[in-house]
């Protein structure tokens, strides 16, 4: 017979939970809105979500750092803490951008917000577990919501995006699934220390390096997929472009992050453990997808699909970092995003707020460079701030991308991979050439039809929104010594 | 004596069919399939160590691909309904307008 | 090699393990190959069902149940709700190139993993973590983890099922018929799109 | 006030921010009157300037990202002081005689910013800050070569660019690497120049971080295979952008080696020499001879530039007092002077809107003013005495003599190069009959283009006669730099080639006798 | 005394700014005026200063300012006057005074009036640093300056069409110019290479300090600077192989050649190697020394060649400039500096006598040179003919006029030396020097009236202008006889510049005279023969002998410029292109683009991996991670 279980309250430590509850909450009293009430429109959600996504913020801040909870199954260390804390603020500024003058589809589903608060606590729980259940199940559920969200945006190309996304994404899982099969095969055990630990001792057996390679290689192809890691990122252009403008943005940080917290646990397990092969695997896997994307990214007609390129490009140099396995490399990881994130999500507002219903420029895509030619003349403001965002994309000082940049390159240099930080700084160089595209379409070009309004779709919320991102992007000199502080405080503190 | 081994190589077979199947389908639906076919492979695996390890942990965690197989085949197929009402058909081939 | 195999066939065990093999790859194979949605949906039904039969062969009866409701009862359903909406039970001519490569990297595949779990993986100093308690039925066993420890991922899963309803429910909708991204009449200020932009010359 | 370098550096970067406000009819008057109080600072920074102290002077200094090691630091020395002077001369004169009436406005603001960023990189001691200035300083002149330039201005904007951009990148990760050893020896992260001027590197190091901060600034110089973006960036230019470019933003990459490279890596400096004074020459002389065939007015002073910059690089390797100072003193000398020749051919560009050598002819009977002016220019250019021109050059073959008399005699043939490809300017240009039509009822400088030149030809003199204010405090400079290297260099023959460029040859022992006294 | 060095310094820097100030205004006479006013000025205070040293035999230094001090280098504005500053300050200034007030003459009708005495006056400034400065520096500065000043001038009249070398061997005045400057230029750089050596090797740029150590410098580094000075001196006074530009420098107006071609620039580099005699003393450089005399020696005989069969008045005169220019280098060489420098003052007086005195043949005969186009001028020009026979007779060395009492010293220093090939060579000169000048004098003077059938009006230039050219005359006549106490003020300089001849020299010295008094009257002789006679023997050109092979070399000037055209001119502009289209554009460039377009082009390619079917996706996916895992099996078995 089985005993039966007592469990205090207290060891359970249920406030780690709190911040998921939280948005899982928010979800469904939007749900249960839309039950009562269906003729409220999506500003109403948009507030409410906002607010959920504060109180969730203000969870994830009262969390006291390297906490367990829940069976040890929530692992609240600094990194989820910093996770945690980008993720929702990412989507703080992603969800206002709903509010266009414009309608879209999506919008005009109560579910959305719903779905997306969904979203959110899936990506928290894959960033506060190191339970591989936990994390599987937090990433599907996030996954899930995502795919769906994009297809909402209803029409063709975002079906046909969605169906790419979601079809990769059932391999990827997968291949998550067989590796964490490989794992708990070789350790007995699917919690990531645990798994460590065991390992650890396992080293040394004979015979066993192929299998500990092979779960290494099929945790990279699953998470490779999320990170869009080359090979495994060909889903990221089309999804990108078949996504609306501000959910691109969206997906080019916010679960990366989430997808980055988990591959360094498991990740930096590995090489931990001294396999420096896996090491060099994602070196070079990195290397190749920041320079492939970047060559790619230069051939662009679109500049959605440019920023798509430049987003997997980006998501290379990040992942170089991570293969570092120090704690300026993990560091480097989330200042990189903290900072990226207000700067890319700018861009694609901006974007977001050219975008038009019908397709004027070229046939296929929203967002050609035509449509930018001349935009100094036509909307000066407009066109100083993409500027200052494609500008600080390319990493040219003061603007926000570029302290990300150096620090990377520093941690990269600091681990002794001198030829990693000038590879970086190569790639910075051709990637500055297609951020300069743009720039030169804008400043340089004259109009290609005598165009008036481009910003068509603009709103005061989109102005606060894209107002404040600039501000971030310029001032990040400002705020770069706390957040790094801070930063490398909680990382420190969680051992990484 | 079946062997741990015995069971993680059937799974492993069976993990490479659904592989062949999502690279030789063309049709969303059938693809689908494939890769029910491959989370279900991992199912074999885990209840395999889960049951020479004696440990419940691993039947835990097919217990939770399961749900998540079933969750993806929701979504995949509500996709696939937007998709076949917009294009009428579920052939991969005719699902390309997005490159380069 | 051969004798060991031998062996084992003359056990239940091994015996019930070699025909749930044979028949499960021969019918997944089936579901893969297979030019006929319908052959390969049967297959995949059939292929599921002997899958629950190897996790009674391991104990895992609470598994094997699951299994068969979640697989057989509701995936392979709706599958074949939708087969009917796409109107798929003709069939379907795909151009399944590259075969070639597709087999060669399959059966790449299979070797590296074969390659990996012939390795001596098992170890026998490994705790288990929860281990099986001897005398209670599985289920129970299942049950006891997953509310306890497991509870979290648990309530994840309701959330991630909930989202897939959600998912199902408005992608299928009617609402998604008219879309307002690219309907312009549905937006009240449509025109002024058209007004604004007309070009100057 | 002692932080007048920072309301230097950001003085124009607010009133760029306010120039906004500012209408078009009015901007260009806001322009000028903006930057004539920078340069009245800047000659209030030369004023307060303690001309004996060799040292930085008006140092600010805020900790902006401790953990980095990243500061608000900024000084000027007796190297950086006049270049800033003559960063705001230039810009000033620049604005006042700018003949674009096109999108003027954002031509102001552009200026004003590029004047921030252009002013910061002089003064920036901290690595990064640095660094931020030198990357920021590309984006005004992308928009002024790409919006008002030439028909090729969008190919020749981005290839400026993209080509300093590659170049600068490779120098970050140099930097950060010297922050890393820096880091590595004392335990501290620092941009800071100064505490890296504290470091002592083993040789190897020493060559590898040369060679990064090589690439960014003689890409920056620019130094001869990494040349090519300049002869397109100058013709595609409007007459401001070639003006500031060749006057400051080229001395960007010079000043660079002064404050980076020499001090910093005293040993591979000296290994340098040699392939450095090898890639001088090769510009000096063979620019000079493409400058020859050019047909584009523009080009020739372009490649000119070019020519002139190889010899300002020998006099940085010279490792004398005579060749660095000479050095420093020949990049005012080449600003002030090359920027006056490109706002000339922007006036005849006015005027005609053709740079095409074989359209003009004769033009000294119709312009006699700017042909006076022009040939003031062209004889600074090819370093007549008592002009600025020769100071800086007589100076750096004198010290460069030191270290290679083969080189230097090379080298010297610039003085008969310059001569010929100006004088076939003058000839083609102003002499012979005026045969085009087109050129006879040309108007000769009006007041506001005169009195933006009579400045310069001002100066011009003023310096060719008596450089000495001028060249007082950098040498100072430059002798506390070059006691620094000596006292800083490990190898034995960086020990030795500072002492003997810094020696007389002769049997008689001291150096008591200095000509003149 | 100070103030008077300033005043001789600046006065002519004060004419030329006044001049300037009118620059572009209309002919206004009183700036001529004024400008010979003020030049006139600073020669009363060069001949003061000069009787001041003389009388009381001190040398006066100055120094006004700094100039360059960097590291150890410290150069400031410091003048000297002292016996060789004093002579050079007294001839420029005086000829310079009297070209001026010529030019005001000559210059009358052209438009450019008031800029031409800036340049003018500019020009003697520069001279006056050149003489006065008391360092090398200074020197190169006016050095560079009457470079400009004389490109300037040579180009004055810079509206000139460029003619084809067949029509006009100059080309065109701004031609001529930038073939000046450029020459100088290429002579400037050896210049300032011997600058370089002097400093590095003696800390200084002061002559008397750069002398003083001079005896503890090495063999090479006197030779070497030795050498680079005399480069730069080559350049600045014509000698071969820098000489092409003289001649083609008389594109500029007459007064110009007088003053910078024919007295005062040219003789520059004589003055430098005068100047810098301690060096040149130096037993260690006498193989330098003896080369310039060999030089000197070569480029009188080869310039004197030339002038035989040339037909342009006023290329007759440069190259007898040119020759002359041999003969002080002989001299200098030789070690008779005081020679040489007393054959300056004495060539500068006549030959620019000589010059004004073609000036105002050009003048009457509006603009035309070719001697064959005139003949018995003297019937109109009466008061030219006397000047420029008189200045011809002491140009070939006629007793008792200024030339023959140089040149004979000069010769008879050859002689000394025991260089009896330079002694022979120098006097052959001087018979073919005697053969030209009165060749061309007869051929515009006497003779047979060729001018007026085609219809040339000459007429005598304005007496002020004649008035003016009559100091030369006497200076021409006079200078000589006070060669011995000229002698004994220079030897105040020092010992390197003391010379006399030998013993058996001084008994031969009255046959050497005779001898070369003889071989000159000779030449005249045979001249008035060939060119002065009128009617039936009147000379008559003689084809053949024009298509001759000797006749076309002279002609041609023995196809050196040819050979700098096609050997050096062309060349360079088609190497210079070659580098731009072919090098600079195709391959530096090109490669740089090529690394763009790499990148480019790959992007191009790998963007076709992107086809938009999810299915290749699939593929990319399947066989990334199938390849890493197998890549993983490998690694892991053979670890």
């Amino acid at each position: 017979m089985l005993e039966p279980i007592n469990v205090s309250l207290e060891s359970l430590n249920l406030i780690t939970l709190a911040p998921m509850l939280i948005a899982i909450a928010g979800g469904l009293i939007i749900l249960t809105i839309d039950l009562i009430n269906k003729k409220l429109d999506k500003t109403l959600y948009v507030m409410l979500t906002l607010l959920i996504l504060f109180i969730n913020f203000g969870a994830v801040l009262g969390l006291n750092v390297n906490e367990r909870g829940f069976f040890d199954v929530m692992l609240i260390d600094g990194i989820s803490i910093v996770s945690q804390l980008m993720i929702i603020g990412g989507s703080m500024i992603f969800i206002p951008l709903a509010l266009t003058s414009k309608r879209f589809h999506e919008f005009a589903y109560p579910e959305f917000f719903a779905l997306f608060l969904f979203m959110i606590a899936g990506f928290q729980f894959m960033a506060a577990s190191d339970n591989l259940i936990l994390i599987f199940v937090g990433l599907e559920t996030a996954s899930l919501a995502l795919y769906t969200l994009i297809a909402l945006h209803n029409r063709a190309n975002s079906y046909e995006a969605a169906v790419k996304y979601f079809t990769m994404g059932a391999m990827a899982a997968g291949f998550f699934a067989m590796g964490s099969a490989v794992l708990y095969a070789l350790t007995g055990s699917i919690e990531l220390y645990k798994i460590a630990e065991i390992m650890a001792t396992r080293m040394s057996e004979t015979g066993l390096m192929i299998a500990i390679f092979g779960s290494s290689i099929l945790l990279l192809v699953a998470f490779g997929f999320k990170l869009s890691l080359f090979p495994f990122h060909t889903w990221a252009p089309d999804v990108y472009e078949g996504a609306s403008a501000p959910l691109a943005g969206y997906m080019s940080v916010v679960p990366k992050v989430a997808a980055f917290v988990v591959s360094i646990r498991i990740f930096g397990m590995y090489i931990d453990l001294g396999l420096e092969w896996v090491r060099w695997t994602i070196l070079i896997l990195a290397v190749i997808t920041m320079t492939l994307a970047n060559v790619m990214a230069l051939v662009q007609d679109d500049v959605k699909r440019m920023l798509a390129y430049s987003s997997i490009s980006h998501a290379g140099f990040i992942m170089a970092a991570l293969a570092l396995d120090t704690t300026e490399g993990n560091t480097a990881i989330f200042l990189y995003y903290a900072l990226f994130m207000f700067t890319n999500l700018g861009a694609f507002a901006m974007l977001w707020i050219s975008r038009h219903k019908v397709r004027r420029f070229h046939k296929r895509y929203d967002h050609p460079f035509e449509k930018f030619a001349g935009l100094i003349q036509i909307m000066p403001m407009g066109a100083v701030i993409m500027a200052i965002f494609m500008l600080s994309l390319a990493g040219v000082p003061p603007f926000s991308v570029f302290w990300g940049k150096i620090y990377v390159m520093q941690a990269a240099v600091n681990a002794g991979y001198i030829w990693l930080a000038v590879i970086m700084g190569l790639n910075s160089a051709v990637a500055a050439y297609y951020y300069l595209k743009l720039v030169v379409y804008m400043f340089l070009k004259d109009p290609v039809k005598s165009v008036d309004i481009v910003y068509y779709n603009i709103s005061k919320p989109l102005m606060v929104i894209i107002g404040f991102a600039t501000v971030a992007t310029v001032t990040a000199i400002l705020y770069i010594q706390p957040l790094v502080s801070y930063l490398y405080y909680m990382i420190s503190a969680s051992g990484y | 004596m079946i062997g741990l081994s015995h069971y993680l190589i059937v799974s492993a077979i069976i993990f490479s069919i659904g592989l062949i199947g999502v690279l030789r389908r063309r049709n969303l639906l059938m693809l689908f399939f494939a890769t029910e076919i491959m989370l279900n492979a991992v199912n074999i695996a885990f209840a395999a160590i889960s049951h020479y390890y004696n440990d419940l942990t691993g039947q835990m965690f097919a217990f939770f691909i399961i749900a998540i197989a079933a969750s993806e085949v929701a979504v995949g197929l509500g996709i696939l309904i937007v998709l076949y009402k917009k294009h009428g058909s579920l052939d991969l081939d005719d699902l390309a307008s997005m490159r380069g | 090699m051969f004798e060991n195999f031998i062996t084992s066939l003359m056990t239940v065990e091994g015996f019930a393990f070699y025909l749930f093999s044979f028949l499960t790859i021969g019918l997944f194979s089936v579901t893969v190959m297979s030019k006929n949605i319908l052959y390969s949906m049967t297959s995949l039904a059939a292929a599921m069902v002997l899958v629950s039969g190897f996790f009674f062969l391991l104990g895992a009866d609470f598994l094997g149940v699951i299994q068969i409701i979640v697989y057989v009862g509701a995936v392979i359903a709706l599958y074949a709700f939708a087969m009917m909406f796409f109107d798929a039970t003709r069939d379907i001519k795909e151009k399944n190139t590259n075969s070639f490569v597709v087999f060669l990297l399959g059966g790449m595949s299979a070797l590296v993993l074969v390659l990996m779990f012939a390795a001596p993986i098992h170890s026998n100093d490994i705790q288990a973590l929860y281990p099986m308690t001897e005398g209670v039925g599985n289920a129970q066993d299942v049950g006891m983890v997953l509310f306890t420890k497991y509870l979290v991922p648990f309530e994840v899963a309701a959330v991630m099922l909930l989202v897939a309803m959600i998912a199902g429910i408005i992608l299928a909708g009617k609402k998604m018929n008219h879309s307002i991204t690219e309907n312009m009449e549905i937006d009240n200020d449509a025109k002024d799109e058209i007004m604004i932009q007309k070009d100057k010359e | 006030m002692e932080n007048i370098l920072s309301i230097l550096v950001f003085f124009p970067a607010v009133a760029g921010l306010l120039g906004f406000v500012v209408t078009k009819e009015s901007i260009r008057a806001y322009g000028i009157a903006v930057t004539l109080v920078v340069f009245l600072l800047t000659l209030w920074l030369w004023f307060s300037f303690d001309m004996n102290n060799p040292g930085i002077q008006f140092v600010e200094m805020i900790p902006l990202i401790p953990d980095f090691g990243i500061s608000y630091y900024l000084g000027a020395d007796g190297i950086s002081l006049f270049i800033i002077v003559m960063t705001a001369l230039m810009t000033l004169i620049g604005m006042a005689s700018m003949g674009e009436t096109k999108n003027i406005k954002n031509m102001i603001i552009s200026l004003l910013f590029l004047e921030m960023t252009m002013i910061g990189v002089f003064v920036a001691l901290d690595a990064i800050i640095f660094y931020l200035f030198w990357e920021l300083s590309l984006v005004p002149m992308l928009y002024i070569i790409g919006a008002w330039g030439g028909p090729l201005r969008v190919y020749a904007s981005i290839k400026f660019f993209l080509y300093t951009f590659t170049g600068s990148l490779l120098m970050l990760v140099g930097m950060l690497f010297m922050a890393y050893i820096y880091h590595n020896l004392t335990g501290v992260w620092s941009f800071a120049v100064t505490d890296w001027y504290a470091l002592v590197l083993p040789v190897d190091y020493q060559i590898w971080l040369f060679a990064a901060f090589f690439i960014g600034f003689a890409i920056k110089v620019p130094m001869f295979p990494f040349h090519t973006w300049i002869p397109y960036a100058h013709g595609q230019a409007p007459t401001i952008g070639s003006v500031i470019l060749a006057a400051i933003l080229l001395k960007m990459g010079t000043y660079g080696f002064v404050r980076f490279s020499l001090p910093l890596f005293p040993d591979a400096s000296v290994m340098a020499i040699t392939p450095i004074a090898v890639l001088s020459l090769i510009m000096v002389v063979y620019t000079a001879m493409i400058a020859y065939a050019q047909k584009d007015m523009k080009q020739v002073i372009a490649y000119s530039s070019v020519s002139h910059m190889g010899i300002i690089m020998l006099g940085l390797f010279a490792m004398n007092a005579e060749g660095l100072g000479g050095s420093i003193f020949q990049m005012l000398s080449h600003g002030i002077v090359s920027g006056a020749l490109f706002m000339l051919v922007g006036m005849i560009y006015d005027r005609r809107h053709t740079k095409l050598l074989s359209e003009f002819g004769g033009l000294a009977s119709v312009m006699p003013k700017f042909a006076i002016i022009f040939g003031v220019m062209l004889m600074a250019s090819v370093g007549l005495p008592l002009t600025i021109g020769f100071v800086g050059e007589f100076l750096v073959l004198l010290g460069f003599y030191k270290v290679s008399p083969m080189i230097t005699i090379i080298a010297g043939t610039s003085i008969i190069l310059g001569a010929v490809y100006m004088l076939r300017v003058m000839k083609l240009a102003f002499f012979g009959p005026l045969n085009n039509e087109a050129n006879q009822k040309l108007k000769d400088l009006n007041a506001r283009e005169t009195w933006s030149l009579v400045p310069l030809v001002a100066i011009v003199i003023w310096l060719g006669v008596y450089p000495k204010p001028v060249l007082e405090p950098i040498n100072n400079s430059v002798n506390a730099l070059l006691a620094f290297m000596d006292e800083k260099a490990i190898t034995k023959e960086a020990k030795d080639m500072i002492h003997v460029s810094n020696s007389f040859e002769s049997g008689r022992p001291t150096l008591s006798i200095a000509g003149g006294k | 005394m100070e103030n008077l060095v300033y005043i001789a310094l600046f006065a002519p820097f004060a004419g030329s700014l006044f001049a300037s100030l009118f620059g572009m205004k209309e002919r206004e006479i009183f700036v001529g005026v004024v400008a010979s006013i003020l030049i006139f000025i600073s020669f009363l205070a060069s001949a003061l200063l000069a009787a001041n040293l003389y009388m009381t035999g001190e040398v006066i230094h100055v120094r006004m300012m700094d100039w360059i001090a960097v590291g150890d280098f410290n150069v400031g504005f410091g003048f000297v006057v002292d016996h060789i500053s004093v002579t050079m300050m007294s001839v420029v200034t005086l000829v310079s005074t009297v070209v001026h007030i010529y030019a005001i003459g000559y210059m009358d009708h052209d438009r450019s009036f008031n800029r031409f005495f800036s340049y003018l006056s500019a020009f003697v400034f520069s001279m006056m640093i050149l003489v006065m400065s008391d360092n090398f520096l200074g020197l190169f500065i006016g050095w560079e300056g009457v470079g400009v000043c004389s490109w300037l001038l040579v180009g004055f009249w810079y509206h000139k069409e460029d003619k084809p070398k067949e029509e006009n061997p100059s080309i065109s005045p701004s031609w001529a110019a930038n073939e000046a400057f450029i020459m100088n230029r290429i002579a400037d750089l050896g210049m300032l290479i011997g600058i370089f050596i002097l400093y590095w090797n003696t800390g200084s740029l002061r002559y008397d300090e750069v002398f003083a150590q001079l005896p503890y410098l090495s063999e090479t580094v006197l030779a070497g600077a030795a050498i680079a000075l005399f480069i730069g001196a080559m350049g600045k006074s014509a000698q071969f192989p820098l000489h092409t530009w003289l001649t083609d420098a008389m594109e500029g107006p007459t007064p110009v050649s007088a003053l910078i071609h024919a007295a005062t620039m040219v003789t520059a580099g004589v003055f430098l190697v005068v100047r810098s005699n301690p060096l040149y003393a130096m037993p260690e450089v006498s193989g330098v020394s003896m080369f310039i005399a060999s030089l000197g020696t070569f480029v009188a005989f080869y310039a004197a060649s030339m002038a035989l069969v040339e037909r342009d008045l006023k290329r007759i005169i440069a190259y007898s400039t040119l020759s002359q220019l041999g003969y002080m280098f002989a001299a200098a060489g030789l070690g008779a500096y005081w020679i040489a420098l007393f054959h300056l003052a004495a060539h500068a007086f006549f030959k620019a006598l000589l010059f004004l005195g073609g000036g105002n043949v050009m003048h009457a005969m509006n603009d035309e040179l070719d001697l064959f186009k005139m003949g018995n001028l003297k019937k109109e020009m009466r008061a030219t003919w006397l000047y420029m026979g008189f200045a011809s007779i002491a140009l070939a060395g006629l007793p008792p006029l200024a030339g023959f009492w140089s040149k004979d010293a000069i010769i008879e220093t050859a002689f000394n030396e025991q260089t009896y090939i330079l002694w022979f060579m120098l006097v052959v000169t001087a018979g073919m020097t005697a053969f030209y000048s009165f060749r061309q004098v007869f051929l515009s003077f006497h003779g047979e009236d060729r001018h007026t059938p085609l219809g040339f009006h000459p007429h005598e230039m304005y007496t002020f202008a004649l008035v003016a050219m009559f100091p030369l005359a006497v200076l021409a006549l006079i200078t000589g006889w006070f060669m011995s106490a000229y002698k004994v003020f220079i030897y105040h300089i020092g010992e390197s510049v003391q010379y006399e001849m030998s013993e058996h020299t001084h008994h031969l010295a009255i046959y050497l005279g005779l001898l070369v008094i003889f071989i000159v009257l000779a030449s005249i002789a045979y001249a008035y023969m060939k060119y002065a006679r009128t009617g039936d023997k009147a000379w008559k050109r003689d084809e053949a002998k024009e298509q001759g092979f000797f006749y076309k070399l002279l002609k041609n000037q023995y196809y050196v410029p040819k050979f700098y055209e096609e050997f050096i001119t062309k060349p360079y502009s088609m190497i210079s292109e070659k580098f731009w289209t072919g090098v600079d554009l195709k391959i530096v460039d090109a490669t740089v683009d090529n690394i763009a377009k790499f990148f480019y082009t790959t992007g191009d390619k790998t963007r076709s991996m992107q086809t938009g079917n999810l299915s290749n996706y699939l593929n990319w996916m399947a066989v990334g991670g199938v390849i890493l895992l197998a890549v993983a099996a490998v690694s892991a078995i053979f670890m």
